[in-house]
């Protein structure tokens, strides 16, 4: 087992759980995006280093696939709950 | 030969990055800040961009190299004098009150 | 391992120390201009240490994302200083 | 020396990671917190570099390290939603302490069984046995538009659900003002260099890392700058074809999965010899589409000159009553830029 699989796979762990904690009791609709955007990385990270086989072998492409769909669909969420957090004051003003 | 001076350009090019950093850390306003990081920076990297073509002895990868410092110097210049001009204003929100 | 990888090496972990150095301005702050210079000095470096990472590790298409990294730095510093209309 | 020197750096990435995270999400002040987040951004772009993942860093860098910043930023002047909401959260703090733990204990767990398995059993090994029919040569890309094209059609179709989302919640927000000289100049030659990157990381994806997300993200970048300069013209087409454009990704690869079951092979099933070239072109429509859809997530909401909106604006105010607000700039918007809570407008 390569020391980046352990290093970078607890790593994510941790910043998962980070990003679970703070998306739970974040103070602000933007904080708490970001924390699910952190909590998203992590996973990724764990899964990079799954793929990891060493400095001068080629890496398993399954997983950067699974994560490179997943960079995209978490920008794209990001930007759709920017737009709700958006809306949803333009709601608390009229009522 | 060639790869002993790539080295000596990148090491050449690690003393402006840290000077670079040292400034942004330690200088005492924005704008003396500003100043020091961009220039230190720019031509660290292209120290830094000099001795990676020497080691890599590839013409091609060489003008790559090139054309990504010539595009980093142009747009860290440029956001530099942006950030520059969001200083007197007092930096906060930019919404119109 | 020959004397001008570990030599590298050293480049790209003195590199990373000083991107560390830079990474404090971001959290004293104060201002938002002060933090994104940080930012600024991260997009370089960064850079710059993708091109080592080529080097070290054989990838050439490493020196695309330096100049992917390259031109999206200025979009960000351009988002933080731009004002929206407001004279309509 | 080479070992060690690697795992100096690995912990050292691995480290400011988890302090960027960290700093990042306890901060009290949203402006600390959304730059460090780009700067988590563009580390994780590193990192993703280091573990021998071009195609990972290319899109990080791109949209981590770029378009999520801009977005980010942007969202920092909808100041009243994102100020701090002063309640305290339902759950107790040990409740979430605990939860967290569990994540990340599941993760680990999950981790662990991933890295002790066989080696044999993995699908690293099929995929690099069946590359040379996929009609690419980097894997990556085989695995993305042919041995499990499924995911990314399901992917474009769910940047499509959150491309309708953002713009039925409401239109765009105000444009910004005109762009000082120095900025003019720098789209002039940013935004074509944009462009031309996008269109090289497209083809380069069929053999050497890119394709069409990282493309897309370039090509979106180059909107994002014009729009930041000002400009009312930043590439998006208006009315129907917005709409066409957007769905132009998952529709093109609907269109060629059912064609080729006309053809008598399996959805999404190419054959061997033109695999290449219908990768190329649901690729080129997927960037198409990506970068359409983010723009307009970064202009966050529906255009304001959109025909077909603010027709359907004036129906719902015409049919609107009792108590859901229908306020006259959200039928009108085509002639007012301000939003009416703005209360400088």
């Amino acid at each position: 087992m390569l020391t980046a699989q352990w290093l970078y796979g607890l790593a994510g762990c941790l910043i998962a759980g980070i990003g679970l904690g703070n998306t739970l009791v974040g103070s602000s609709l933007l904080k708490r995006v970001l924390a699910i955007n952190v909590m998203g990385a992590g996973v990724f990270m764990l899964l990079i280093a799954v793929a990891y086989r060493g400095p001068d072998l080629a890496p398993d492409p399954v997983p950067h696939a699974l994560v490179l769909t997943g960079i995209v669909v978490a920008v794209s969420a990001t930007a759709l709950a920017l737009a709700l957090a958006r809306r949803l004051d333009r709601g608390q003003d009229d009522g | 030969m060639t790869d002993i001076l790539g080295l000596l350009f990148i090491a050449a090019a690690m003393f402006f990055f840290m000077a670079g950093s040292i400034g942004l850390l330690r200088l005492p306003d924005v704008h003396s800040r500003l100043h020091a990081l961009t220039k230190a920076d720019n031509v660290g990297l292209g120290l830094l961009m000099v001795g990676a073509s020497l080691l890599g002895s590839d013409p091609v990868l060489a003008v790559k190299l090139l054309l990504v410092w010539l595009l980093v110097m142009a747009a860290s210049s440029a956001s530099a004098h942006l950030i520059a001009r969001q200083v007197p204003s007092g930096e906060e929100d930019p919404a119109c009150k | 391992m020959n004397a001008i990888d570990s030599l590298l090496f050293a480049a790209s972990l003195f590199l990373l120390v000083t991107l560390v150095t830079g990474l404090v301005r971001a959290l004293i702050g104060p201002s938002l201009p002060d933090r994104m210079l940080s930012i600024q000095l991260l997009g370089t470096g960064g850079v710059a240490l993708l091109v080592l990472l080529a080097l070290q590790l054989g990838i050439s298409a490493l020196v695309d994302v330096a100049l992917v990294l390259a031109l999206l730095a200025a979009v960000a510093a351009a988002a933080l200083t731009r004002r929206e209309r407001c004279d309509d | 020396m080479q070992m060690t020197a690697w795992h100096l750096m690995d912990m050292l990435l691995a480290l400011l990671l988890l302090g960027l995270a960290w700093g990042a999400l306890s901060t009290r002040d949203l402006k600390r917190g959304v730059v460090l987040f780009i700067a988590f951004g563009l580390l994780l772009s590193l990192v993703w570099a280091r573990l021998r993942a071009p195609d990972l860093a290319l899109a990080e860098a791109a949209i981590g390290a770029g378009l999520s910043g801009a977005l980010l930023l942007s969202a920092l002047r909808d100041a009243p939603a994102m100020e701090e909401s002063g309640e305290k959260s339902i759950i107790p703090k040990l409740g979430v302490g605990l939860l967290s733990l569990g994540l990340a204990g599941v993760l680990a767990w999950a981790w662990f069984v991933a890295i002790s398995a066989g080696a044999g059993e993995r699908l690293a090994g099929i995929v690099m046995v069946r590359l040379e029919e996929s009609g690419v040569g980097n894997p990556v890309t085989a695995v993305l538009l042919n041995f499990r094209a499924y995911d990314t059609l399901l992917e474009l179709a769910v940047l499509l659900a959150a491309a309708l989302g953002i713009m039925s919640l409401g239109p765009a927000r105000r444009p910004f003002a005109p762009p000082e000289a120095l900025l003019a100049s720098l789209i002039r030659w940013l935004v074509p260099l944009l462009i031309l990157t996008a269109g090289y990381l497209l083809w380069v994806g069929a053999h050497a890392p890119g394709g069409a997300f990282q493309a897309g993200a370039t090509l979106a970048a180059a909107g994002v700058v014009l729009r930041l300069a000002g400009r009312h013209r930043i590439g998006l087409p208006a009315g129907i074809r917005l709409r066409l454009l957007m769905a132009a990704g998952a529709g093109m690869f609907l269109l060629v999965g059912l064609a080729l079951m006309l053809t008598g092979r399996p959805f999404l099933g190419y054959p061997p010899t033109q695999a290449g070239l219908l990768i190329l072109l649901i690729e080129t429509a997927a960037m198409l589409a990506i970068a359409a859809t983010l723009v307009l997530a970064f202009t966050g909401g529906r255009p304001k000159t959109d025909v077909l909106a603010n027709t359907a604006g004036k129906l719902e105010a015409s049919t609107a009553s009792g108590p859901v607000p229908v306020r006259p700039a959200r039928a009108g918007g085509a002639n007012n830029d301000c939003n009416p809570e703005q209360k400088a407008c």
